[in-house]
C-alpha cells in the first residue's frame, strides 16, 4: 500500500531544489522561500517514515517543523522590511560590506539588458501644466 | 557498466545531470538563458527520475499483486509530486518573485496533496492555513517592495549559477544512490506492519463489517501470528524490535488482546463471539494503526502531542513568542537611517 | 606538606621567597613608591640564596643518596593520570638552585643601581622576582607540569624583560622572536613529554616516570625519539643550532637582564632539563650523538661568528651559545662514557659559566653605562685606566672564559674536553664522530680564546677614547655596581678550582643525587659498559692551555694597541709587524688570519641565511592566510555555497567509501 | 503510539516537568520582561529583572532534587522509563544547566550596553537563550532537541538586530539568519534520516537501534550515515567548523560586541553537547550500548578528523594575518573548536578498550575554559570601547596597559589563557585534549590518527601564539593612539575581572572543574547491559 521509497525521492528534490536556489537566487524574499521549500521536501521525508513506520511521531515532528518555520517566516518578514528600509534593496549581493580587508567586492561584469521600451500612454505629473498642451480656456475662467 | 537505459544508477545520473542543465540554463541571468532548452532538460530530467523511481522501487501505491494496483493513488502520487517538483522549479528559476511566491504557494498545496496520501490531514490542513497566511503575507511584501518593472539584480541575476546547480544537484545524486543502495540491502528501515499485512489487515475489517467475524479472525491470525510469506511474524519481529520499549510495550499489549479474543473465538460461543467481534474492531485498529485515517488521525495526533510531546508543544509556544515579539522588536524600530547618520 | 626546617621545606621557602619579593616589588610600584622597588628583590633574592647556601652546605658531606621529594597535595587528576604539586631536591636541583639565587642576588643588587631613575623601575624587579621565582620552580619540580609552568613562566618573564625598552621597536621584535623561537622548540618538548607519559605508564612525577621507563624499555627508536623531542625544546630554551637566532638579538633587554637570563640561568635550563632526564638519555646512545654533535656545530660556528662582531653585548651572546654548544657536547658524551661523568662535566661547566659570563655581562653593563649605552667597540677604547675595577674584573672573567690555566673555566672546559676525548677514545660505536666532536672542541676553546681577548683588548686598551654620548660621566662605576662585580670575579678565579679539582666535592656530591645512579645503571644495561671515574687527564689538560694561551696570544699580537684604525682592516697589523718579519708574518697571516676572517665572515652569512630561514618559515603561515583570504568574501551566498559544496565532499567520500 | 488505552496525561507531565523546572523558571522570567517591554521598562528594571529570573532558576536548580532516575534497565517494561522520555537529567545534563545558569547570569551583566534600544527584550531574549542551552544538555529526543536548539537561535536573531543600528550590524544579523536557516534545514533533514532509520524520535532508541541495525561487515546502512553527515554538517555551522565557518568572522566582526560574545560560546556548546548527544557519547544510558558512530562501523570519525584538522589550522592561518580584533577572535574561535573536535574524536574511539578518558569531559572542560576566555575578552572590549574610541583593529588597544590597566589585566590573563600557557584554564584545558587523544589505543581503525591530529593540534597551538602575543604586546608595548577615555560600563569590567580570575584559578587548580567534567562525562563501561527483557 505504501512504498516509502518515493515520497523519499520526492522529499529529496524538493530539498535539493530549494538548495540550488538558496544558493543561486539573490533575492532575500526568494532565497528565505527556497529555504521553505527544504524544509517542506524535510517534511515529506519525516511523515513518509512515519507512514511506514505507523507512528504518529513522524507527524508531530512534522508538525514543528512547521511551527519553528512559521517563527522563522515571521522574523524575516521583520528582518527583510528594515533591511530594505534601509538599503532600498533585497538584494543579497548588495550586503557585503563585511569581510576579509583587501578582498574585493564582488561585482557583476556582464550588465543588465535595458528596460524594454515602455509603449503605455505616460500620464502627465500632476501638480505641473502640461506644456504641449494649450489651455482651452483663458486662467480667468477657472473658479 | 553497460549503458542499459534500464539500469538504475544510470537512470539516476542522467535525471541528476539533465536536471542540474537544465535549471542551471534556466537560472536567471543577463545573457545566455535559454528558457527553452531548459525547460526541455528539466522535462527530460523529472522523466528519468520517474523512470529511476518506476525501476527502482517500481508503481508508488503497489499492491500484493499486479492486479490490485491502485490506480487512483498512484495517478494522485504523481500528479502531486510533479506539482510539487515542477512548482519548485518556477520557484526557483522565475525571474519575478511575485510570480515565484506563487509557485511556491501551489508547491505547498502539491505537497499538502501528498500529505493526504500520507495520512496527514490535520498536518494538510495546518500546513495550508499556516503557509497561506505566510505565504500571503510574503506575497505582500513581495509587491510592496519590488515593484519593479526594470531588471533589476537581485532578480535577474544568479549567483554561480553553475556552482550552486552542481551543488545541490550532487547532494540530490548522492541521496538518491543512498535511497537506492539501502533498499538493496533490505538494511533499510523495518517497519512494524509491511505493507502486505496492511493490505490484509484491511481487508480484515471489511470482512468484519461484511458480518464474517471468524473469516476476519482467520485473517488477523494469519498475518499476526501464523505466518505472511515466508516473512516473520508480527510476534516474532517484536521480540527483535525491542530498540523503543514503548513500542515493545505496546505490541505485547496488542498479542495479549490478540490471544484472548483468539480463544474467545475459538470457543464457540455464540454471545462470546459476538463480544469478540466487537472487541475485534478495535484491535484491528490499533493493529493498523491509522488504519481509520482520517477520522482519527487528528485525534491520535492530539493524544501524542499532549501526552508524549507536551513539553515540546510548550517549547515550540515559546518559540513563537519570542518570534513575534522579537519581530515586532525588530520591525517597530522607527527608521533606522536616522538613529545613525552615517 | 613538609617540615618547614627540613632541607626540602626550606628549599621550598627559598622558591618560594622571589615570588613574595616579586609581589612586593609591583606593590611598591603600584603604592608610587618606585625607588624602594629594588628592596624586596634584592632582599628575597639574598635571603633564598643564603637559605639553599644553608641547605647546601649542611648537605655537602657524607656519602648517602641525596634526594628530599615533597608533595604539597594534588593538583588535578585527569583520566588515570593523578598529579601531585611535587617537588624534588636533589645535588642536582640543590646546585641549581644555589646557583641561581646566588647570582639572581648580585645582579639584583647591580641593577639596582644600573637601572636607577628608569621609568619602569618597579616592574623590572617584580618581573625578574617572578623570573627567579619561575626558574627554582624549574629546578626543584618533580612532575612535568610544574617544571613545564616554570619554563614557560622563564620564557614569558624574557619576552617581557627583552622587551623591556618596549618604545625601541627593535626591542619589541626582539622580545616576540625570542618568546616564538623557544615556543617552536617547546613544541617538541611537549610532543616528547607526551611520548614519554605513554611509554612511562602515565606518572606524571619525573622520578616515576623514569623509573618506569628505565626499567620497561620502550623499542629503542621509540626511546631515542622521545629524547630527542625532548632536546628540541632544550635547543629552543638553549639556543643551539638551529633556534640560536633569538639570543644574540635579545641583547636588546637591559644589560643585567642579559647577565641573569641569557647567560647564567634560564638558557642553561635546556642542559638542566637533560641532565634531569640522564637516565633516558643512557637509553639510546643515538640520541647522546646526536646532542653532541648538536652542540660541537653549535659552538663552533657561535665562535666564528663572534669572532667578527663589533657589539661588546654580541660578543657575549654568540660567546653564550657556543658555551652552551660546550655543555650539550659535555652531556652527549653519557653515551659513550659513564653518564655521570658526563653529566658531572656540563654542570660544572654550567656552574663556573655562570659566574664568569654574569661577570662578563654586567663588566660590559658598567662599560656601557660608562659610555652612554655605547656597546659598539669601535667607538671607544683604552678604558683601562678610566675603569680599573671594571678592567681588572673583567680581564679575570675573559680569562676563566678563554679557559686559562687553574681559572674556574680552565677546570670545567678540561672536564668536557677529557670526556669527549675518553669518549672518542672508547669503546662507543660511535667513537669516530665523539673524536671529531672533541677536535672541533679544540678549536673552538682556541677561538674562545681569541674571541674574547679581542673583546677585552679593543675595549680596555689602546689609547683612551670616549664616545661623545657619553656626555662626561665615563668613570668608574659605583660601589653598588663593582662590588658584585668583584664578588663574582672571586668566583671566576677561584670556584671552580675550589670545588672540583682540588677537593672533588663537586662531582661527588652530584654523583648523590639518584638521577646520576640510575642514569649509570641504565648506560652500563644499554651498552653493557663499565661505569668509570673521572681522572684527571695530564695531556688533555696540556693542550687545552696550550690553545688558550695560543688564543690570548695571538688576539694580543693583532689587538694589543686596540684603537679603531686598526680594527677595521685585520690585516693591517699584519701588515705592521711584517715590516721586519715579513716573511713569517705573510704566511700567518695567509694561514691564520685569511681563513679565520673568511669563515668568520662565512658563519656570518649563515647566520644571516638562518635568520632569512626563520622569517620565510615564519612567512609561510602568513602567505597561506592570504591565499585562504578571498574566500572570505562578504557574499552571504558565497557562504552558503561553501557549506553546501563542503557538505557534498563530505557526503561523496562518505557515501560512496560506505556503500560499498 | 497509538496506545491502547489512553495514557493519563499527567504522567508523561510528571515524567519531564520536574527535569526542567529551571528553564521554566527562566522562561517566565523572559515572558515578564516581554509583559515590561509594553509599559516601556527601563534598562535598571529589566536588568534587575533579569539578574532576579536567573538567580531563581539557580535556586530552583539548587534546592529542587532532580529525583533518582533508575538505571537502564531496571524499568525496561516502564513506558515511562526515563531513558526514553523527552527530558534526560543524566550525564552532562546538569553540568551543561550550570554552565547555561552561570553564562545567563554573565551576559545579563555583559548586555549592559548593547541593551539600551530595548532592554526588556533583548533581557527576555537573552534568558530564553539560556533556557534554551540548558534544555540541549538534557534534551532526549529528536523534537526536543530541535526545539532547544532553535530556542538558541532565533531569540539570537533578534539580540544580533537589536542593539545594531549601522549598515554592518545590519549585515551581520542577515548573514546570520540565512545561513542559521540554512543549516537548521541541513540539520532537519539529517534528523528525518535518523527517525526514518530507527523509526522513534528518542535519542536512546535511536543509538541503540543504530548499534544494531549494523550489517554483516559492521557499518552502518547508508540512510543512517547521510543522516549522520548531514547532522554533523548542521552542527558544524553552529560549533563554527570549516567549511561550515564562513558566517563567524563577519558576523563577530559587526555585530554588537556583548551578543557575539554570546555568539560565540552558546552555540558552540550547544553544538557540541547535541552532537555529543546524537552520537551517543554524552548520556549515562547510551554509553553502554556502543557508539552509532564510531571508529569501528563509519566513516564519520574520518570525517571529523579532517574537519578538525581543516579547521585548527585554517583557523589559525587566518587569524595570522588579522587586524581586526574581532575579527580575529572569530578565527581563533574557530581554531578553538578544531582543538575541541579531538575530544569529540577521542569520545569516538570505541569505549572501554583501554581508552582511559570519555574525550567529552575534555571537551566540556574547554568549553568552560574557552568560555571563560572569550567571554572575558569580549566583556574587555565591551568595556573599553565607545562611539568616541571604537576598537576595532587590534591596534585600537594600543596603550590598554596604561588607561585601563585592570582591563589590560585581565585581557593578559584572557590572552596567555587562549595561547595556553601554564597556570591558565587555557593550558589544563588544551593539556586534557591533548592527553586524551594520545592516550587512545593506536589498534582502532584510526590508528595512530589520534597522535598525529595531537602533533597538527600542538603545532597549531604554538602557531596561534604569534597573534596572541602581537595584541597582547600592542597593549603593553605601545603608547596610546587615542587619548584615554574611562572606560564604559562597569558590569563589562566585573565580568572581565571575575572571568580572569576564574582563568587563573582554574588554571592553579583546575580539580573541581575536572572533577564535575568527568563526573558529567564519565569513562564508558565496555560491558552492554541487557536493558530491555524481551516479552513473553
Amino acid at each position: 500500500m505504501i512504498t516509502l521509497w518515493h515520497f523519499l525521492g520526492v522529499g529529496a528534490t524538493l530539498f535539493a531544489l530549494g538548495l540550488v536556489g538558496f544558493l543561486t537566487r539573490r533575492n532575500l524574499i526568494t532565497m528565505f522561500l527556497c529555504a521553505e521549500l527544504m524544509l517542506q521536501g524535510v517534511v515529506i521525508n519525516l511523515l513518509a517514515f512515519g507512514r511506514f513506520h505507523g507512528t504518529l511521531s513522524g507527524q508531530a515532528m512534522g508538525l514543528f517543523v512547521i511551527t519553528v518555520a512559521a517563527c522563522e517566516a515571521g522574523l524575516a518578514m521583520a528582518l527583510f522590511l528594515m533591511l530594505y528600509r534601509r538599503g532600498k534593496t533585497l538584494d543579497s549581493g548588495d550586503w557585503q560590506q563585511v569581510r576579509e580587508t583587501g578582498v574585493p567586492a564582488a561585482t557583476d561584469a556582464v550588465p543588465l539588458p535595458l528596460p524594454p521600451a515602455d509603449d503605455e500612454p505616460k500620464l502627465p505629473v500632476p501638480g505641473l501644466r502640461p506644456e504641449q498642451v494649450a489651455a482651452p480656456f483663458p486662467e480667468s475662467s477657472r473658479a | 557498466m553497460s549503458l542499459d537505459i534500464n539500469n538504475p544508477i544510470l537512470q539516476l545520473i542522467l535525471a541528476t545531470m539533465l536536471g542540474g542543465l537544465g535549471v542551471f540554463f534556466l537560472l536567471p541571468r543577463p545573457r545566455g538563458r535559454w528558457v527553452a532548452g531548459g525547460v526541455a532538460l528539466v522535462l527530460c530530467g523529472m522523466g528519468t527520475l520517474a523512470a529511476f523511481l518506476i525501476t527502482r522501487f517500481g508503481q508508488p501505491l503497489a499492491a500484493s499483486d499486479a492486479a490490485n494496483i491502485d490506480w487512483v493513488g498512484s495517478g494522485l502520487f504523481w500528479l502531486f509530486a510533479a506539482g510539487a517538483i515542477v512548482f519548485g522549479m518556477v520557484l526557483v528559476t522565475q525571474r519575478n518573485p511575485a510570480r515565484g511566491a506563487i509557485a511556491f504557494a501551489f508547491v505547498i498545496l502539491s505537497t499538502c496533496g501528498l500529505f493526504l496520501l500520507l495520512a496527514a490531514p490535520f498536518l494538510m490542513a495546518a500546513t495550508i492555513i499556516i503557509y497561506a497566511g505566510a505565504i500571503i503575507v510574503t506575497f505582500l511584501f513581495v509587491l510592496m517592495l519590488s515593484n519593479v518593472r526594470t531588471a533589476s539584480d537581485e532578480n535577474d541575476r544568479s549567483r554561480e549559477p553553475l556552482l550552486g546547480a552542481l551543488a545541490g544537484f550532487a547532494f540530490l545524486g548522492l541521496v538518491l544512490f543512498t535511497l537506492h543502495s539501502s533498499e538493496a540491502d533490505s538494511t533499510g528501515p523495518e517497519a512494524l506492519l509491511t505493507s502486505i499485512e496492511r493490505v490484509r489487515l484491511t481487508e480484515a475489517v471489511s470482512k468484519l463489517d461484511a458480518g464474517e467475524a471468524d473469516e476476519a479472525n482467520n485473517l488477523v491470525n494469519d498475518v499476526l501470528v501464523n505466518r505472511v510469506d515466508g516473512k516473520p511474524t508480527v510476534a516474532q519481529r517484536l521480540a527483535s524490535h525491542d530498540a523503543d520499549p514503548r513500542v515493545a510495550a505496546f505490541l505485547a499489549q496488542t498479542i495479549e488482546l490478540r490471544k484472548s479474543n483468539d480463544k474467545v473465538f475459538n470457543a464457540q460461543n455464540a454471545a462470546d463471539k459476538s463480544k469478540a467481534a466487537a472487541a475485534l474492531r478495535p484491535e484491528l485498529i490499533v493493529y493498523l494503526g491509522n488504519g481509520h485515517l482520517p477520522a482519527r488521525n487528528v485525534a491520535n495526533l492530539g493524544t501524542v502531542l499532549y501526552s508524549e510531546y507536551l513539553l515540546a508543544v510548550e517549547m515550540a509556544g515559546t518559540l513563537l513568542l519570542v518570534a513575534t515579539v522579537g519581530a515586532v522588536a525588530i520591525a517597530g524600530r522607527r527608521n533606522p537611517a536616522k538613529e545613525v547618520p552615517a | 606538606m613538609p617540615d618547614p626546617l627540613s632541607p626540602i621545606g626550606l628549599s621550598l621557602i627559598a622558591v618560594t621567597l622571589p615570588l613574595l619579593g616579586s609581589v612586593l616589588s609591583a606593590l611598591c610600584g603600584a603604592a608610587r613608591l618606585p625607588r624602594l622597588a629594588h628592596m624586596p628583590a634584592v632582599l628575597t633574592f639574598a635571603a633564598a640564596g643564603v637559605i639553599s647556601g644553608y641547605v647546601l652546605f649542611t648537605l655537602a658531606g657524607g656519602k648517602d643518596p641525596l634526594s628530599y621529594k615533597a608533595e604539597l597535595g594534588t593538583w588535578f587528576t585527569v583520566g588515570d593520570m593523578k598529579v601531585p604539586v611535587a617537588f624534588h631536591l636533589d645535588s642536582l636541583s640543590l646546585i641549581m638552585l644555589s646557583t641561581v639565587t646566588f647570582i639572581a642576588t648580585f645582579i639584583a643588587v647591580f641593577s639596582a643601581s644600573y637601572m636607577k631613575g628608569d621609568d619602569g623601575f618597579a616592574r623590572y624587579f617584580a618581573v625578574m622576582g617572578l623570573f627567579v621565582f619561575a626558574m627554582c620552580l624549574l629546578v626543584t619540580s618533580n612532575n612535568f607540569f610544574l617544571l613545564v609552568a616554570g619554563w614557560e613562566g622563564v620564557g614569558l618573564c624574557s619576552y617581557l624583560l627583552v622587551g623591556y625598552y618596549y618604545t625601541k621597536p627593535s626591542a619589541a621584535a626582539a622580545a616576540r622572536k625570542a618568546f616564538l623561537v623557544t615556543r617552536l622548540g617547546d613544541v617538541g618538548m611537549i610532543l616528547g613529554i607526551f611520548w614519554l607519559w605513554k611509554f612511562g605508564g602515565y606518572h606524571s612525577n619525573i622520578d616515576q616516570l623514569v623509573d618506569h621507563i628505565t626499567h620497561q624499555p620502550p623499542a629503542a627508536d621509540q626511546i631515542t625519539l622521545c629524547c630527542l623531542l625532548l632536546f628540541c625544546g632544550a635547543v629552543g630554551k638553549s639556543a643551539q643550532l638551529p633556534l640560536y637566532v633569538w639570543l644574540p638579538d635579545a641583547m636588546e633587554g637591559p644589560t643585567p637582564v642579559s647577565a641573569l637570563i641569557h647567560a647564567a640561568t634560564m638558557v642553561t635550563a635546556g642542559v638542566y632539563l637533560l641532565a634531569r632526564t640522564a637516565p633516558l638519555f643512557a637509553l639510546s646512545p643515538t640520541a647522546q650523538i646526536v646532542v653532541t654533535i648538536v652542540g660541537g656545530l653549535t659552538a663552533l660556528l657561535a665562535a666564528f661568528i663572534a669572532l667578527a662582531q663589533y657589539d661588546l653585548k654580541r660578543v657575549l651572546a654568540y660567546s653564550t651559545v657556543s658555551q652552551l654548544g660546550f655543555m650539550f657536547m659535555g652531556l652527549g658524551c653519557g653515551g659513550a662514557i659513564a653518564p655521570n661523568i658526563a653529566v658531572t662535566a656540563a654542570i660544572f661547566h654550567l656552574f663556573t659559566h655562570a659566574f664568569f659570563k654574569a661577570l662578563l655581562f654586567l663588566g660590559s653593563g658598567s662599560v656601557m653605562h660608562a659610555m652612554g649605552n655605547v656597546i659598539d667597540m669601535r667607538k671607544f677604547g683604552g678604558l683601562r685606566k678610566l675603569m680599573p675595577v671594571t678592567h681588572a674584573t673583567f680581564l679575570i672573567g675573559s680569562l676563566a672564559l678563554a679557559g686559562f690555566p687553574l681559572l674556574s673555566g680552565f677546570w670545567s672546559k678540561d672536564q668536557i674536553l677529557t670526556a669527549l676525548h675518553d669518549a672518542g677514545t672508547g669503546r662507543s660505536v660511535f667513537h669516530g664522530y665523539y673524536y671529531t666532536v672533541y677536535l672541533v672542541a679544540c678549536l673552538t676553546a682556541l677561538m674562545t680564546a681569541f674571541y674574547t681577548f679581542r673583546a677585552y683588548f679593543l675595549t680596555f686598551w689602546g689609547e683612551e677614547r670616549v664616545p661623545h654620548e657619553a656626555h662626561g660621566h665615563a668613570h668608574e662605576s659605583s660601589p653598588a655596581m663593582t662590588i658584585p662585580l668583584v664578588i663574582l670575579a672571586v668566583g671566576a678565579l677561584a670556584i671552580g678550582a675550589v670545588v672540583d679539582p682540588l677537593t672533588h666535592w663537586f662531582g661527588h656530591f652530584l654523583e648523590r643525587s639518584p638521577v646520576l645512579h640510575h642514569a649509570d645503571e641504565a648506560f652500563h644495561k644499554t651498552t653493557n659498559m663499565s661505569v668509570g671515574h673521572h681522572a684527571f687527564n695530564v695531556t688533555v689538560a696540556a693542550i687545552s692551555s696550550v690553545l688558550s694561551l695560543a688564543g690570548i696570544g695571538i688576539a694580543a699580537m693583532l689587538y694589543r694597541k686596540g684603537g679603531p684604525e686598526k680594527v677595521p682592516t685585520v690585516l693591517k697589523p699584519v701588515f705592521a709587524l711584517s715590516q721586519n718579519k715579513a716573511y713569517v708574518d705573510e704566511v700567518y697571516g695567509a694561514t691564520v688570519v685569511l681563513p679565520a676572517e673568511t669563515a668568520a665572515s662565512g658563519s656570518g652569512q649563515f647566520d644571516g641565511f638562518l635568520d632569512a630561514l626563520a622569517r620565510l618559515i615564519s612567512f609561510i603561515p602568513r602567505f597561506l592566510g592570504a591565499v585562504l583570504r578571498p574566500l572570505q568574501n562578504g557574499l552571504v551566498q558565497f557562504y552558503a555555497l561553501g557549506m553546501v559544496l563542503g557538505l557534498a565532499v563530505f557526503l561523496t567520500v562518505v557515501v560512496l567509501r560506505s556503500g560499498r | 503510539m497509538i496506545p491502547l488505552t489512553l495514557p493519563n496525561f499527567t504522567d508523561h507531565l510528571k515524567a519531564s516537568i520536574g527535569y526542567v523546572l529551571p528553564e521554566v523558571t527562566l522562561v517566565a522570567a523572559a515572558c515578564l520582561l516581554f509583559l515590561l517591554a509594553c509599559v516601556r521598562g527601563g534598562r535598571a528594571v529589566s536588568f534587575v529583572i533579569a539578574l532576579l529570573g536567573v538567580a531563581s532558576a539557580g535556586t530552583v536548580a539548587w534546592f529542587v532534587p532532580e529525583g533518582v532516575v533508575p538505571r537502564a534497565g531496571e524499568a525496561a517494561a516502564n513506558a515511562f522509563n526515563p531513558a526514553f522520555a523527552p527530558i534526560d537529567p543524566t550525564g552532562a545534563a546538569s553540568f551543561i544547566r550550570w554552565m547555561a545558569l552561570v553564562a545567563a547570569a554573565v551576559y545579563v551583566f555583559l548586555g549592559w550596553t548593547d541593551c539600551k534600544t530595548a532592554p526588556p527584550e533583548y533581557y527576555a531574549c537573552w534568558l530564553v537563550v539560556a533556557a534554551g542551552l540548558s534544555l540541549v544538555g538534557r534534551s532526549n529526543d529528536l523534537v526536543t532537541l530541535f526545539l532547544s536548539l532553535e530556542m538558541v537561535s532565533i531569540p539570537t536573531y533578534v539580540l544580533l538586530y537589536l542593539p545594531a543600528v549601522g549598515k554592518t550590524g545590519q549585515e551581520s544579523a542577515m548573514k546570520y539568519f540565512m545561513l542559521s536557516v540554512l543549516s537548521s534545514a541541513v540539520l532537519l533533514f539529517g534528523f528525518s534520516y535518523l527517525y526514518g532509520i530507527t523509526g522513534s524520535t528518542n535519542l536512546h532508541a535511536i543509538i541503540a537501534a543504530l548499534t544494531r541495525t549494523g550489517t554483516t561487515d559492521g557499518s552502518q546502512p547508508l540512510l543512517a550515515v547521510v543522516g549522520g553527515v548531514m547532522v554533523l554538517g548542521g552542527l558544524g555551522f553552529r560549533v563554527a567548523a570549516v567549511p561550515f565557518h564562513f558566517y563567524a568572522p563577519d558576523v563577530y566582526e559587526a555585530g554588537p560586541t556583548g551578543v557575539v560574545g554570546q555568539l560565540a560560546f552558546v552555540p558552540k556548546v550547544a553544538g557540541f553537547v547535541a552532537l555529543a548527544r546524537l552520537f551517543g557519547l554524552l548520556s549515562a544510558h547510551t554509553p553502554q550500548l556502543g557508539l552509532p558512530f564510531g571508529v569501528e562501523n563509519s566513516l564519520l570519525p574520518l570525517s571529523m578528523w579532517v574537519i578538525a584538522v581543516i579547521t585548527m589550522s585554517f583557523g589559525n592561518l587566518l587569524a595570522i594575518i588579522q587586524d581586526n580584533l574581532k575579527r580575529l577572535m572569530a578565527y581563533s574561535g574557530i581554531a578553538h573548536t578544531g582543538y575541541m573536535l579531538i575530544g569529540v574524536l577521542v569520545a569516538s574511539a570505541t569505549p572501554g578498550e583501554g581508552v582511559a578518558r570519555s574525550g567529552m569531559d575534555a571537551v566540556l572542560f574547554y568549553l568552560a575554559a574557552y568560555g571563560l576566555m572569550t567571554v572575558g575578552v569580549f566583556a574587555v572590549i565591551s568595556h573599553v570601547e565607545n562611539p568616541d574610541r571604537p576598537v576595532e583593529s587590534v591596534d585600537d588597544l594600543a596603550g590598554l596597559g596604561r588607561t585601563h590597566p585592570w582591563a589590560a589585566a585581565a585581557m593578559a590573563v584572557f590572552l596567555f589563557s587562549l595561547i595556553g600557557l601554564p597556570l591558565t584554564a587555557g593550558f589544563v584545558g588544551k593539556f586534557n585534549l591533548f592527553v586524551a587523544a594520545f592516550e587512545v589505543p593506536t589498534d582502532t581503525k584510526m590508528r595512530n590518527m589520534y597522535q598525529i591530529l595531537t602533533v597538527v593540534a600542538v603545532v597549531n597551538a604554538a602557531i596561534s601564539a604569534v597573534y596572541y602575543l602581537r595584541a597582547l604586546g600592542v597593549m603593553f608595548l605601545r603608547a596610546p593612539l587615542k587619548p584615554a577615555t574611562p572606560g564604559r560600563g562597569l558590569p563589562q569590567l566585573a565580568v572581565a575581572v571575575v572571568c580572569a580570575l576564574a582563568t587563573v584559578v582554574f588554571g592553579c587548580w583546575p580539580q573541581p572543574l575536572l572533577a564535575l567534567t568527568s563526573k558529567a562525562a564519565p569513562v564508558p563501561t565496555p560491558a552492554p547491559i541487557a536493558y530491555v527483557t524481551s516479552t513473553k
